[in-house]
C-alpha cells in the first residue's frame, strides 16, 4: 500500500508580530512516490509552504509529519540528510567544483571515497552532463541550464527519499526549461519511489509535471487534485481565473493550426 | 609681538634646530631682538641636518650652533681640543666659504658624551669611557640612529677607545633615551652634557672622556653676512645674550622645559626677563 | 656618487642590514599574526550580533580617524618604550581592517548559501566549515592585506620607540641628511609592502577562483 | 590640558593651519590629477584597472619609505610632502571614482546610449549624479588619510599637527600628544561634515 | 504602400578573436508597421542582433538599412533618437522620476516644456498609469508591471518610428507578463504605424505577438515567417522540436479537458 510521506495537519506561519499569516492553517497529506506541484502567484505562501519541510522555517502552529513521524521530534540534521532541495537561485557553492558540489553530502555521511566518485559519475550521467567535461569545473563555467542539472545531482546524491524543489527552473530560459521539465519528469519516473514536490507560479509547469498540483492564494490552500480534476472541477474563483488564462492560450494554439 | 611703527622694517629670520635647547636658545634671541625693535620671523625646529642648508640658501638669517659641530660636521675638518682655537678656525672659514659670521661664543659648552645609570656605574666601577668600553659586552646600548653613524659618534669613539662590544644596541628616538634608561631596558645612552635630565645624579652620570675625543661644543649665533652688515647692531644684542650662558645655566634651563615640563617659550620669556 | 655610498654602506654594513629587515619583518609577521588571532574570531562573532558589528564599525572608524603616530605615541605614555609597546600599538592598529573585513565577510556569504547547506543537511559546524570559512576567506584575506600595510608602514614609524626595524635607517639618514642611508631604507621598505601587497592579491585572486 | 590651551592656543592654532593648508593643498591637487585621469581613462577599463592595481601599490608603500625616497630628489619640506600626500589620494581617488562609475548598472548606460545621449550628455546626466555618493566617499577617505598621515610629514619640516607629536614626544609631554591628537581628530570631524553638507547639497540638486 | 524599415543583408558579427559567431551571415526584411518577434534559446543571438539595429554593436560584416539608408553612414545619435529601445532589466534612471525618466528623449530635442508636459500625461494613460499617482515617483517606488510600463512610455515619448524592445517582460511573473503583453498588443495596434521589434525565449510570448516571428538558433535565422506558417511548416528540424513541444503540451491541455 502506498505510504503516506509527507502530512501538514493545521500548519500555520507567522511573519512579523503575527499581522502576515504567510501559511493559514493548511492540511494535505503527499503519498511517496508522487510528484507534487505547488501553485500560487507571488507571496501566496509556497516557499514557507516548502520550507517547513525540511525544517528551514519553524510552524507556528500545528504538525507536520515525516513518514509518519512528527518532524518536531526529530534531529533535524538527520531530516535533512533524507531531504533533497534544489533552490531557484541554484545555490551552488561557487568555491567548489561540480564533483565537490555533488560529493557534499556523500561526504557528510562519510561514504567511502570510491563510492562517492562512482556516485558523482552516475548521477552526472542521470542529468545528462558529460563525467569528463563537467565534474572538474566550477559553476560560473556553465551555463544556467547546466548549473540547474548540477543542482538536481547534488539533492539526489544521497539518495533521499523526497525532494523538494522551489522554482527550479526560475532562471533558465523558456526553451531550455522545456528540456529540463522533460528530463524531471523522466529521472522521477525512473527512480520510482521518490517524493518530488516542485513550487513554481508557471501554470503550463505545474499541470505538465504534478501528478497532483496544489494551489495556493495568499496562504490558503484553494485546491489540491490532479491537474484533470482541476481543470474539470475548479472549486474558487481564483483557480478559475487561472484555468481561463490557459484556456485562452489553448484558444490561441489551436487557432494557429 | 612686531613692531611695525619701526623704521628699520627688516624681518630678521631666526631659526633652530629640533631639540630643546636650540630651540630655548633662538627664542631668546629672538626675543633679544624683539626687544631691541626689529621685526622677527621665528623658524622652529628645523631638522639638525638641514640647517645649515637653509641658512646657506637663504631661508634663515641666523640660528644658533655649536663650534664642534661646524669643525666637524659642516667643515670636516680635523679633531682640535681647544675652544679659542676651534673657534678661530671655523670663524675664518665659515667667513670665507659661506659668506656667514660665528658671534662670540658663549661658556656654555654642550658637549657630546655618554651617560650611564648610576646604579650600573656603581656596580662596575665604571667613571671613564676607557672603564666603559672594557665592559661594553656587559651593557645595553641605546643608541639613536645618527649616534651610530657620526663621525663624532660611535666610529670615532671605536677609533680612539677601540672597539665597544655591546651586549645589545637598541635604536630609540633621542628623546626617549632617558625614559629607556630608568625603566631599565638599557644602561648606557649617548647623551649631551647640557640635557636637563642630567641634573638627576643619582639617576644619572655622564662618562669621563679621558681620552678627549670630543671637542668643545661652544654655543654661538651663526649669522648671515649680509644681515649683519645692514644691521650691526645684532652683533652687541646677541654677544649680550652668549656673555650670560654658561653650562649651568643652559643645563638649567633644560632641564625646566624636559624635567619641568615647561614649554620653551615660557622658559626663554623667563630667563630673558632676568637678564635684561 | 649616491651609487657609491650606497654600494659602501652595503659593503660595510650587509649584516647590520640584514637585522634590520629581520627585526622589520619579525615585528609586522608577529603583529600581524596576534592582529589575526584576535580579530578573525571576534569578526566572526560580531557577524552573528548585529549589536556588536555595528559598535566595532563604529569604533574602528573612530580609530580611523586618530593618526597612527599619535596611536603610537600615545601608547609610549601609558606602557613605556621598547618592543612590548611597538607591538601593542601595531596590533591596535592591525586588528580594525581585519575585524571589519571579516564581520563583512561572513555577512556576505550570500543567504541562498546558507539556506542550501542547512537544506543539505549540515550541521553548523560543517556549514562554518565548508561554505562560510571558504567564501568569507577572500573578505578576510583583505583584511589583513590592508592591517599588513598599515603594520609594515607603522612599523617604520616604531623605530622612534625602540623597536628597531629598516625604520632606523631612513631616521639615522633623516638625522644626519645622508641620501644613501634615505634611500637604502626607504626602497627596502617599499619594496618589502610592494611584495607583500602583491603576494596577498595573488592569494586572494586564487581563493576567488 | 585647559591651562595648556589656554597659554599656547596660537602655537596650535599655527599648526593646525599648517595642516590645513598641508591637505587642502593635497586634496586640491589630488581630485584634479585623478578627475583628469578619470575623464582620460574612463572608456578603457583596462587601463583604468591597471592604474589602480598600480596606485595600490604605491598606497601600500609606507609613507616614510615615500619620503625617504623622494627627500634625494625634492629635498626637505612641504613639496615633497605635498607630492608623497598626493600620490597616496590617487589610489582612493581613482579607486572610488571609477567604481563610482563603473558600478552604474550597464543596463542603465545601455538604456542611455540606446536614447541617444552623447557621451558628454551621459556623463553630465547620468554617470556622474549616480556616482557622486561614491565619488564624495571616496575625498572622505582620502581627506581622513591625509590627515593622518601629514601628521607624519613634520619629520621632514613640513610644519602641522605632526610638530605637536613629535614635540609631544621629544618632551615626553602626554598634553601636548593629546592636543596633536585632539585636533587632528576634530580636524578630521570637521572635514567630514563639511563633506556631508556638500552630499546633501549635492543630492538636492540632482535628485 | 508598405515601407521597408529594417533590412539585413549578409549580417556578421563576431566575438573573441573571432571563435564565436554570434551572428552568422543574416539577411532579412521588416515593414514599417509590423509587429516582429525574435524568439531563440540563450545565446543565439537575439540581443546581438537587436542591438546591430540601433547600432549599440557594430556588425562586422554585412549591411544595415533604417528606411532605405545605410545605418554605418547616419550619425549614431541621430539614428538612436529615431528609435525606441526597451530592455528586460528596464534600465529606468533610479535618480530620476518617473516623469524625468520619460522626459529624457524630448529634453534631448529640446522640446518645449509645456509640450514635455502634455506627452508626459498622454504617455502615461497609455500605458496604464495614473500620471497624478505616478508621474513623481521614483523607479524604486514602482513594483515590476509598473517600471516595465514606464520603460515602454519612456522609449516611446518621442515618438519613434521603430521600437525594440529586448526581453522587455523577463523580470515580471508569469501572471503580471499575461497581461503586459496584451498591454503592449493593443499599443502596437494604436499606434498604427510603428514598426516593433521584440526579443524573448518564450514561444507562447513570441507567437501570440508577432505578426511574424523570427527563429534563431545558433547564431542563424532558422525560419522568418507568421505563425500560422511557422506552424504548419517548419523548415528546419529545431523549429520542429520547438514546434512538437508546443503541440505536445496543447494535446496536453486537451487531453485534461
Ligand atoms: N522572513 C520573512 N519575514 C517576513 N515576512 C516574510 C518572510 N518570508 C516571507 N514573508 C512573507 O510571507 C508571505 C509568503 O512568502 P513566500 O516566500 O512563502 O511566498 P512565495 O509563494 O514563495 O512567493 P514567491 O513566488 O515570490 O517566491 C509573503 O507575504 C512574504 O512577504
Ligand atoms: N561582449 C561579448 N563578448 C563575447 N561574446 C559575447 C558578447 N556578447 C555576446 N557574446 C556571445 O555571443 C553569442 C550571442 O549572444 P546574444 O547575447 O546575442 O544571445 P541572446 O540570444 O540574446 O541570448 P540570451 O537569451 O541569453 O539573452 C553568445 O554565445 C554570447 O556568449
Ligand atoms: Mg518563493
Ligand atoms: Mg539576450
Amino acid at each position: 500500500m502506498e505510504q503516506t510521506a509527507i502530512e501538514f495537519k493545521n500548519v500555520t506561519k507567522l511573519y512579523g508580530e503575527g499581522e502576515t499569516k504567510a501559511v493559514d492553517d493548511i492540511s494535505f497529506e503527499i503519498k511517496e512516490g508522487e510528484f507534487i506541484t505547488v501553485l500560487g502567484s507571488s507571496g501566496s505562501g509556497k516557499t514557507t509552504t516548502l520550507k517547513m519541510i525540511n525544517r528551514l522555517i519553524r510552524e507556528d502552529g500545528g504538525h507536520i509529519t515525516f513518514f509518519g513521524e512528527d518532524i518536531s521530534e526529530m534531529n533535524e540534521v538527520d531530516l535533512r540528510r533524507k531531504i533533497g532541495y534544489v533552490v531557484q537561485q541554484i545555490g551552488l557553492f561557487p568555491h567548489m567544483t561540480v564533483a565537490q558540489n555533488i560529493a557534499t553530502v556523500p561526504e557528510l555521511l562519510k561514504w567511502d571515497k570510491q563510492e562517492i566518485q562512482a556516485r558523482i559519475k552516475e548521477l552526472l550521467e542521470l542529468v545528462q552532463l558529460d563525467p569528463e567535461v563537467f565534474a572538474d569545473r566550477k559553476p560560473k563555467q556553465l551555463s544556467g541550464g547546466q548549473q540547474q542539472r548540477v543542482g538536481v545531482a547534488r539533492a539526489l546524491a544521497a539518495n533521499p527519499k523526497v525532494m523538494l524543489l522551489d522554482e527550479p527552473f526560475g532562471a533558465v530560459d523558456a526553451i531550455t526549461r522545456l528540456q529540463l521539465q522533460n528530463e524531471l519528469q523522466k529521472i522521477h519516473k525512473e527512480l520510482g519511489d521518490k517524493t518530488f514536490v516542485l513550487v513554481t507560479h508557471d501554470i503550463n509547469e505545474a499541470f505538465k509535471l504534478g501528478t497532483r498540483v496544489l494551489i495556493m492564494d495568499k496562504g490558503k490552500i484553494c485546491q489540491f487534485d490532479t491537474p484533470r480534476e482541476i481543470m474539470r472541477n475548479p472549486k474558487t474563483e481564483f483557480v478559475a481565473d487561472l484555468i481561463a488564462t490557459v484556456k485562452e492560450q489553448e484558444a490561441f494554439w489551436s487557432e494557429l493550426k | 609681538g612686531g613692531n611695525d611703527s619701526s623704521t628699520e622694517n627688516t624681518v630678521i629670520r631666526v631659526g633652530s634646530k629640533d631639540f630643546t635647547e636650540n630651540l630655548v636658545i633662538s627664542e631668546i634671541y629672538a626675543l633679544a631682538l624683539e626687544d631691541a625693535g626689529y621685526d622677527v620671523e621665528r623658524i622652529p625646529n628645523i631638522a639638525s641636518s638641514v640647517v645649515h642648508t637653509s641658512i646657506t640658501n637663504d631661508e634663515i638669517d641666523l640660528y644658533p650652533e655649536y663650534t664642534g659641530t661646524g669643525l666637524l660636521v659642516v667643515l670636516e675638518m680635523e679633531m682640535e681640543t681647544d675652544p679659542q682655537k676651534v673657534y678661530d678656525t671655523i670663524k675664518a672659514e665659515y667667513d670665507e666659504q659661506f659668506d656667514l659670521t660665528w658671534l662670540d661664543y658663549a661658556e656654555a659648552n654642550d658637549s657630546a658624551g655618554l651617560v650611564i645609570k648610576t646604579s650600573v656605574a656603581e656596580k662596575y666601577g665604571i667613571e671613564t669611557v676607557s672603564d666603559l668600553q672594557e665592559h661594553a659586552s656587559e651593557l645595553r646600548f641605546a643608541s639613536q640612529g645618527e649616534f651610530d653613524q657620526r663621525e663624532d659618534g660611535l666610529p670615532g669613539l671605536t677609533k680612539a677607545y677601540g672597539e665597544f662590544n655591546w651586549k645589545s644596541s637598541t635604536v630609540y628616538d633621542n628623546s626617549l633615551k632617558y625614559e629607556v634608561l630608568k625603566n631599565d631596558e638599557a644602561d648606557v645612552a649617548p647623551a649631551y652634557t647640557t640635557e636637563g635630565q642630567l641634573t638627576d645624579k643619582e639617576e644619572f652620570t655622564v662618562l669621563v672622556d679621558d681620552k678627549k675625543f670630543w671637542p668643545p661644543y661652544n654655543l654661538a649665533p651663526v649669522i648671515r653676512n649680509e644681515v649683519l652688515k645692514e644691521n650691526p647692531d645684532i652683533a652687541e644684542i646677541l654677544n649680550n645674550i652668549s656673555s650670560t650662558l654658561d653650562t649651568e645655566t643652559v643645563t638649567g634651563l633644560n632641564a625646566k622645559v624636559d624635567v619641568d615640563g615647561e614649554e620653551y617659550e615660557a622658559v626663554a620669556k623667563e630667563y630673558f626677563d632676568s637678564i635684561k | 656618487m649616491l651609487v657609491n655610498d650606497i654600494l659602501q654602506y652595503f659593503q660595510e654594513n650587509f649584516s647590520q642590514y640584514l637585522i634590520y629587515v629581520y627585526q622589520h619583518l619579525g615585528l609586522s609577521i608577529q603583529a600581524i599574526g596576534i592582529s589575526c588571532l584576535i580579530a578573525i574570531p571576534l569578526g566572526y562573532i560580531s557577524h552573528k550580533h548585529r549589536k556588536l558589528s555595528q559598535m566595532i564599525t563604529l569604533s574602528s572608524q573612530a580609530l580611523r580617524i586618530i593618526p597612527s603616530l599619535a596611536v603610537l605615541f600615545l601608547l609610549i605614555s601609558f606602557i613605556g618604550v621598547g618592543r612590548a609597546p611597538a607591538l601593542i600599538a601595531l596590533v591596535l592598529l592591525g586588528i580594525p581592517p581585519i575585524l571589519v573585513n571579516t564581520t563583512v565577510g561572513f555577512l556576505e556569504v550570500p543567504a541562498v548559501m546558507i539556506e542550501t547547506g542547512k537544506g543539505l543537511g549540515m550541521t553548523d559546524w560543517e556549514l562554518l566549515k565548508r561554505v562560510k570559512i571558504p567564501m568569507a576567506f577572500p573578505f578576510v584575506m583583505t583584511g589583513v592585506k590592508l592591517a599588513l600595510v598599515e603594520i609594515i608602514s607603522s612599523a617604520t614609524l616604531a623605530t622612534y620607540i625602540g623597536a628597531g626595524g629598516l625604520g632606523t635607517l631612513i631616521f639615522t639618514g633623516l638625522g644626519l641628511n645622508r641620501m644613501d642611508l634615505l634611500l637604502i631604507g626607504g626602497v627596502s621598505v617599499a619594496m618589502i609592502a610592494f611584495t607583500t601587497s602583491i603576494f596577498l592579491d595573488y592569494i586572494i585572486k586564487r581563493s576567488i577562483n | 590640558m585647559i591651562a595648556y590651551w589656554n597659554t599656547y592656543h596660537e602655537k596650535l592654532l599655527t599648526a593646525t593651519m599648517q595642516h590645513i593648508e598641508l591637505v587642502g593643498m593635497t586634496l586640491t591637487i589630488a581630485i584634479l590629477i585623478a578627475s583628469g585621469i578619470i575623464m582620460a581613462c574612463m572608456h578603457q577599463e583596462r587601463v583604468m584597472n591597471g592604474l589602480i592595481y598600480l596606485t595600490s601599490l604605491l598606497y601600500s608603500i609606507p609613507s616614510l619609505a615615500l619620503f625617504a625616497i623622494l627627500i634625494p630628489l625634492t629635498g626637505l619640506g612641504r613639496t615633497t610632502a605635498i607630492i608623497v600626500l598626493v600620490i597616496y589620494c590617487q589610489y582612493v581617488l581613482l579607486r572610488s571614482f571609477s567604481a563610482g562609475i563603473q558600478e552604474i548598472d550597464p543596463t542603465i548606460i545601455e538604456a542611455a546610449v540606446g536614447m541617444g545621449m552623447t557621451r558628454n550628455q551621459m556623463f553630465r546626466k547620468i554617470q556622474l549624479p549616480l556616482a557622486m555618493s561614491s565619488i564624495i566617499a571616496g575625498i572622505r577617505i582620502a581627506a581622513t588619510s591625509t590627515i593622518g598621515i601629514a601628521t607624519i610629514a613634520a619629520t621632514i619640516n613640513a610644519g602641522g599637527l605632526g610638530t605637536v607629536l613629535f614635540d609631544g614626544l621629544r618632551t615626553f609631554s602626554v598634553v601636548k600628544l593629546l592636543w596633536g591628537t585632539v585636533l587632528s581628530m576634530l580636524l578630521c570631524l570637521f572635514v567630514n561634515v563639511i563633506l556631508y553638507l556638500l552630499e546633501n547639497a549635492l543630492r538636492r540638486r540632482f535628485a
